[in-house]
């Protein structure tokens, strides 16, 4: 239905439509990059992701090897620093993020029965900056002489206090990076943000009612009001940096006047919703996995669906806990020390609930549900690190101090990358139509929940022993000794963990040794899984009328007024799910009008890290970056969003 | 084609679990785990290690570190020490609870036959809802009434008598400075990385940066205070010894005031804690607690010395 | 979003495909109304300038200045951008990120060194 | 601008997606400028030196500008209602003319910066520089890319490009050009008007 064609085509205009009709076919390298596809976008962003995974532990392995015994040479105080700084930054921004949005990708379009997202180009533009940031970012590591052990990354650390962050300070291009290459990606996640929230709220099949989409397109909704409303607030403070660093200006300049606080309060307001933003997305997943392997529907849905948009609302309120020891006074500390400690009412009903959904269940130990009865083991010991925390007095100790370095790895590995494994375990097959391999997933699992508190275990110890975070090196005498070792024993278990999913990988799809999947493979209640393995690239043949929550799984089951099941007459509903018979799939594609491939988005977005680079070396390529955006922009304005056959 | 009842969102549908019922099988199930348990030696291991680890981690807290926060020598660590334990015992308890019953319940209801049937439909309860979200606020409140009480304690103003001393923090060194020591140039005793306090006296210690925020760490005399850029809108020599409670205005930044007390005399370790750049991990100091007749006998040495130097 | 609950208590589909027929579209004021507007804003301007000059208490000019502002701010919130006569769910967002904004930052300012507590 | 064809025709909601998007854009732009304006409300009367505000506001230049940003949002919503009605010569003529009116707009706070600077007034002098700067700055940069739009939906139009049933694009510019309108009425209150 496009509504105009421009009445003449360039030279231009036609390469760009035959090569756009090149990536029309499904093959090849060019239909990937120039893909609007849901499906294939997330498993760019999975993919990646989990390369920056990589990377950021292997970041991890060369700190926990520093700090492996006192004073350690391994490496000095400048690598130590910019390396702890991009562990963080890569594992918050290019790890968790984008896998979270891989997973909003890949199922947000299939719970609701829909053939894509709100915006396919918007969000292949989202998926091209954050790849342009990330490598942006990571690319400061060669702005020095790297060869000679002189790493360029960012050192004022992942929330970079200023005025630490100030040229003064962090000579150098580090922190240039840092400030404009998470304002690229925090546009790419803003723009993913809105595509979702609009996605949710307009794309819904016939009869998805919200309540009755699954609870992670909810923590999905949630997260993307939450990245809405967060991210202009760090984009400005990044701004600000910008200014300062670039351009002289003075926002948190000391001897101008400047008021450091500034930074803290920006970066925090947007920090604290941020790390729901890393958590939610793994709500959503332990909530779809744990009733699929309990085969019982989620405990209490409405009380899941409301501590979310509970957690979600209240997450704005408490960033002062991050800067208790700031002095801002006792009224601050009070108010904002009660709003946090009331944080877990709303968490505490997700983990009960979750309970409640496990109580009494048929319980498959599969390795997704491994995963996610992980995480929330995991999960719980953070949070309730996190409230002791939260009370002032006894966080004047522990602020800075490893304490908090545990903390915050339990609810986010334990939390958040649990549960993404168990996500990656359960929805694989449904995307390949392989299942992983089940024994290396359990010893995967068991690695890495041994190495996993093995590391981080004896960081809240070393932490109430006094040991500051940030310290790259300590002197024996300080009795943390033991503990250190302890962390870093365990780190290079999780890293052999890790190397057996890459293991598992290889031997379920390159070595293609994977068992098939089949469609429905767990026996699962949501609507991805009635539709064929791998998804056909229109998704549904047929939009679904649905009828209720878990909609799937009452096409296979009925439930009497007692809640016992009984099955319905076998294959009846799951073939109608298929929109018809098996023939009828190739058919149904063919009428079927999706929005077409284009280069624009990757144009718009290869703009901004060259805008970027120009800032930093040279304001002559600013225009070519510039050029390049409004091209992008302008041929994604006019080009149809389906081309005509 | 046949359908399953529609379970949409309904509130009433919540209520119509039968509460008593539910109570008494699982009170019934988990009477029947425990047996199970019981009965499966194989789980003992894993006890004994859970065990262990507790162990070690008691250990730990007790072994004489110099930065152990909970080996405390002075009434504002006590304090926080105290605020910790409100908070862990609380969470101790919940932890067990919650993954021991994660644990249990995984195990109970595990799948025993590939052929089982999928069990009984259970959507929720909305009284078990409404006793999980009172149960826990209920409890947070508790810790949270008196942490207030407790802030506002530690958050007082310095007593009148405390004695001050002016600390100043840069990359990557402590300068003390004693405004109430003046020596014949009019200058006040200065010390750096090593500080004298007299014990069972408040001290005030006046928390400014010269160049990027750190932070002022004692653990066994009490936790952290940021040290903020402050530059003092009054020059330095002018400034007089400040009144209690009334920072001095500074362009940028501010100036933070923390008092601590030492009960007893020691040499108290301490570390910047906020990251400050290269030498962050070096950035220690020492603070020396003495009777009150050995403090006044080191300041009269210090006065007596060449003005300014070391320790 | 509460919004919906809301909705769904009050038996409203707002939220539903049904409501595709709810739409406001033909509400839409006419050029005549937006050119009274336009002269409302007009006059609201040439006020606030004007009172700028009068000598008054400090306290009073700024209560009416932001009054005055507020005015224009909501004029041209309802009436140019429909949201007097839009859907809720606009109003709703809307009035969230404003809102938001207020609170946010007021705190911000509230309880930053310096600031007001 | 044409609509994105996924299959769809009518939205759960009955809201079409590209003005959902719009109005969570303009929640979350709130946000931006609350906290540029935030900054500023923080650092007011905290430079060290001079020149200060007062120094150097011109408050009747400044109202025109604000008066002629104001004028361009009734332009812009006669431009709407004319598609509406089917009028593209119509609406031509108003997109036109807010165009210009807002290129009017930045044209003064080119010349209200150049002033600044020339008495003394740079990113670096002092916090009222940096703040004032950045924030009006940043708010221009809006205004620019609005008249940016607006002036790809004229040339768009003169191709034939907007008829009746595409108002929906001359609409969601124009939320966006009210948003911009809107911010610039707080600016020109809080910042010009009320002094401490
Ligand atoms: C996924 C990310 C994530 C999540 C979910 C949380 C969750 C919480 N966090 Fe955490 N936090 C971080 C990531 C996260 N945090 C990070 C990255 C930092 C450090 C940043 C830095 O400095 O680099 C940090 C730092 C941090 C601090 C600052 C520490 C310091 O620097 O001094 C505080 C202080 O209050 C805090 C508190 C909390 C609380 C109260 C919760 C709560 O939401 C937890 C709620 C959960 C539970 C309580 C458990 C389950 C509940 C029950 C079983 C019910 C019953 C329980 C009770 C009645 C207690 N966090
Ligand atoms: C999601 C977030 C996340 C995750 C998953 C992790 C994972 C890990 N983190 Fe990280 N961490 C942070 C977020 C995260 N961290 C943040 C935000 C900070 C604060 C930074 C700051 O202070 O500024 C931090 C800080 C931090 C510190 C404190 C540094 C300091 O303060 O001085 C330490 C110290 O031990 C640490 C360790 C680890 C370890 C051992 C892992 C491990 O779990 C990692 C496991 C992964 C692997 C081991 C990868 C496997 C790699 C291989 C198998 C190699 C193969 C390679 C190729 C094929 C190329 N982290
Ligand atoms: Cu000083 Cu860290
Ligand atoms: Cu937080």
């Amino acid at each position: 239905m496009a509504t105009v064609t421009v009445p003449k085509r360039s030279a231009l205009a036609e390469a760009l439509a035959g090569a756009r009709h090149a990536a029309d076919t499904g093959h090849g390298v060019l239909s990937w990059i120039a893909t609007v596809d849901h499906k294939r976008i997330g498993m760019l962003y999975g993919i990646s992701a989990f390369l920056l995974f990589l990377v950021g532990g292997l970041e991890a392995l060369l700190i926990r090897t520093q700090l492996i015994v006192p004073e350690s040479g391994v490496l000095t105080s400048d690598q130590y620093n910019r390396l702890f700084t991009m562990h963080g930054v890569t594992m918050v921004f290019m790890v968790v993020m984008p896998l979270s949005a891989a997973f909003f990708n890949l199922l947000v379009p299939l719970m609701i029965g829909a053939r894509d997202v709100a915006f396919p180009r918007l969000n292949a533009f989202s998926y091209w900056s954050f790849l342009g940031g990330a490598i942006f970012l990571n690319a400061s590591f060669f702005t020095r002489d790297i060869f000679s052990g002189e790493l360029g990354a960012p050192d004022a650390g992942w929330f970079g206090y200023a005025p630490l962050s100030l040229p003064d300070f962090t000579p150098g291009h580090g922190m240039d990076f840092y400030a404009l290459g998470l304002q690229i990606m925090g546009l790419s996640s803003l723009a993913g943000g809105l595509n979702f929230a609009v996605t949710i709220l307009n794309m819904r099949a016939p009869g998805m009612t919200l309540f009755r989409m699954p609870v992670f397109v909810w923590m999905t909704l949630v997260t993307s009001f939450l990245i809405i409303f967060a991210m202009p607030v760090i984009a400005v403070a990044l701004f600000e940096l910008t200014f300062d660093r670039l351009f002289n200006a003075n926002f948190f300049n000391t001897e101008a006047g400047g008021n450091p606080i500034l930074w803290q309060h920006m970066f925090w307001l947007f920090g604290h919703p941020e790390v729901y933003i890393l958590i939610l997305p793994a709500f959503g997943i332990i909530s779809e996995i744990l009733p699929t392997f309990s085969r019982k529907p989620l405990f209490g849905y409405p009380f899941v669906v409301f501590s979310g948009i509970a957690i979600g609302f209240m997450s704005w309120g408490v960033w002062v806990h991050h800067m208790y020891t700031t002095g801002l006074g006792t009224i601050a500390n009070s108010a904002f020390g009660i709003s946090t400690i009331l944080i877990g009412v709303p968490t505490g009903i997700k983990i009960f609930n979750w309970m409640g959904t496990m109580f009494g269940g048929v319980i498959r130990l599969r390795v997704p549900m491994m995963f996610a009865i992980g995480a929330v083991a995991t999960f719980t010991i953070g949070g309730l690190s996190g409230i002791t925390h939260s009370m002032v007095p006894s966080d004047y100790q522990q602020q800075d101090s490893y304490y908090v370095v545990a903390h915050f790895h339990y609810v986010l590995f334990g939390g958040a990358i649990f549960a993404l494994f168990g996500g990656i375990f359960y929805w694989a097959p449904k995307f390949t139509a392989r299942m992983f391999n089940e024994t290396l997933g359990h010893v995967q699992f068991w690695l890495m929940m041994i190495g996993f508190n093995l590391t981080f275990f004896p960081m809240h110890i070393s932490g109430l022993l006094g040991m500051p975070r940030r310290i790259y090196t300590y002197s024996d005498g300080m009795g943390w000794d033991l503990w250190n070792l302890m962390s870093s024993i365990g780190a290079f278990t999780i890293a052999a963990s890790i190397l057996v999913f890459i293991a598992n990988y290889v031997y379920t799809f390159v070595m293609k040794r994977g068992r098939e999947a089949g469609d429905d493979p767990w026996d699962a209640r949501t609507l991805e899984w009635s539709l064929p393995s791998p998804v056909p690239h229109y998704n549904f043949a047929e939009i679904p009328q649905v009828h209720s929550l878990d909609d799937f799984w009452h096409r296979k089951y009925r439930e009497d007024a007692e809640g016992n099941v009984l099955p319905v007459v076998a294959g009846g509903a799951v073939e109608v799910a298929h929109g018809g018979d098996g023939g009828g799939h190739e058919e149904a594609g063919h009428g079927i009008h999706l929005p077409s491939p284009s280069y624009f988005p990757l144009i718009a977005a290869l703009g901004l890290p060259v805008m970027a680079t120009g800032l930093i070396y040279d304001y002559a390529i600013v225009p070519v970056g510039a050029a390049l955006l409004v091209v992008g922009l302008y041929g994604w304005a006019l080009e149809p969003a389906t081309e005509e056959d | 084609m046949p359908r399953g009842r529609n379970v949409g969102y309904s509130l009433t549908a919540w209520w119509g679990v039968d509460l008593h019922a539910a109570a008494i099988s699982s009170l019934a199930n988990v009477t029947q785990t425990l047996r199970v348990l019981r009965r499966n030696r194989a789980r003992l291991p894993l006890l004994l290690v859970l065990l262990a680890l507790l162990a070690l981690v008691l250990s730990g807290c007790t072994t004489d570190t110099p930065q152990n926060t909970f080996d405390t020598k002075g009434e504002v660590a006590d304090a926080q020490a105290k605020s910790f334990l409100i908070a862990m015992w609380p969470a101790i308890v919940i932890m067990i609870g919650v993954l021991g019953g994660i644990v249990l319940i995984a195990l109970r209801w595990r799948e025993r036959d590939p052929n089982q049937p999928p069990p009984k439909q259970v959507h929720g309860n909305t009284r078990l809802e409404i006793a999980w979200t009172i149960a826990p606020a209920v409890l947070l409140l508790a810790i949270g009434v008196p942490m207030v009480a407790q802030i506002a304690d530690l958050g007082r103003e310095p007593a009148d008598d405390a004695y001050i001393i002016n600390v100043v923090g840069q990359r990557y060194s402590w300068l003390f400075e004693y405004p109430e020591e003046i020596d014949s140039e009019g200058k006040p005793i200065q010390t750096v990385n090593e500080a004298h306090i007299p014990v069972g006296r408040e001290v005030s210690f006046q928390l400014r940066s010269v160049d990027v925020i750190h932070s002022f760490w004692v653990p066994k005399l009490g936790g952290k205070r940021d040290v903020f850029p402050c530059n003092l809108v009054t020059p330095e020599p002018e400034a007089p010894p400040t009144p209690h409670g009334e920072r001095p205005p500074c362009d940028g930044g501010q100036m933070n005031i923390l008092w601590l007390k030492a009960d007893e005399p020691g040499s108290f370790s301490g570390q910047c804690a906020e990251y400050c750049g290269l030498e962050h991990a070096r950035m220690t100091m020492t603070i020396h607690a003495d009777a009150q007749a050995d403090f006044d006998a080191w300041v009269k040495e210090k006065l007596a010395g060449s003005s300014g130097g070391g320790n | 979003m509460t919004l919906a609950d809301y909705r769904r208590q009050r038996g409203e589909p707002l939220f539903d495909e049904q409501a595709a027929a709810v739409q406001h579209e033909e509400h839409h004021p006419n050029a005549f109304q937006y050119l009274q507007i336009g002269i409302i804003l007009f006059v609201i301007t040439a006020i606030e300038v004007g009172i700028y000059y009068i000598d008054m208490s400090h306290d009073l000019l700024v209560g009416l200045l932001l009054a005055l502002s507020i005015a224009k701010f909501s004029l041209v919130v309802l009436w140019f951008m429909h949201l007097r006569f839009d859907s809720p769910v606009f109003r709703t967002l809307f009035a969230v990120g404003l809102g938001a904004t207020l609170a946010l930052f007021t705190v911000v300012i509230a309880v930053s060194h310096g600031g007001l507590v | 601008m044409a609509h994105a064809a996924t299959g769809h025709l009518e939205t759960s909601t009955g809201l079409d997606n590209r003005k959902l998007l719009m109005w969570f854009f303009l929640a979350s732009d709130c946000l931006f400028f609350g906290s540029f304006i935030a900054a500023y409300l923080l650092y007011r009367d905290r430079s060290l030196v001079g020149p200060y505000p007062e120094d150097l506001f011109d408050i009747p230049f400044t109202s025109v500008s604000a008066f002629v940003l104001l004028m361009s949002s009734v332009s812009m919503v006669l431009a709407l209602a004319a598609i509406q009605r089917g009028n593209v010569r119509g609406m031509r003529i108003w997109l036109f003319t807010t165009a210009m009116l807002g290129t009017l707009f930045i044209a003064g706070q080119a010349y209200e910066f150049t002033e600044f600077y020339h008495e003394g007034l740079t990113l670096s002098t002092n916090l009222f520089g940096t703040t004032f700067f950045v924030l009006t700055g940043f708010h221009g940069a809006h205004v620019t890319i609005g008249v940016l739009i607006l002036l790809s939906l004229f040339v768009y139009s003169l191709r034939g490009g907007i008829q009746q049933k595409d108002s929906l694009n001359v609409e969601l510019a124009g939320l966006y050009w009210h948003f911009v309108d809107i911010v610039w009425i707080v600016i020109f209150t809080l910042i010009y008007l009320v002094q401490p």
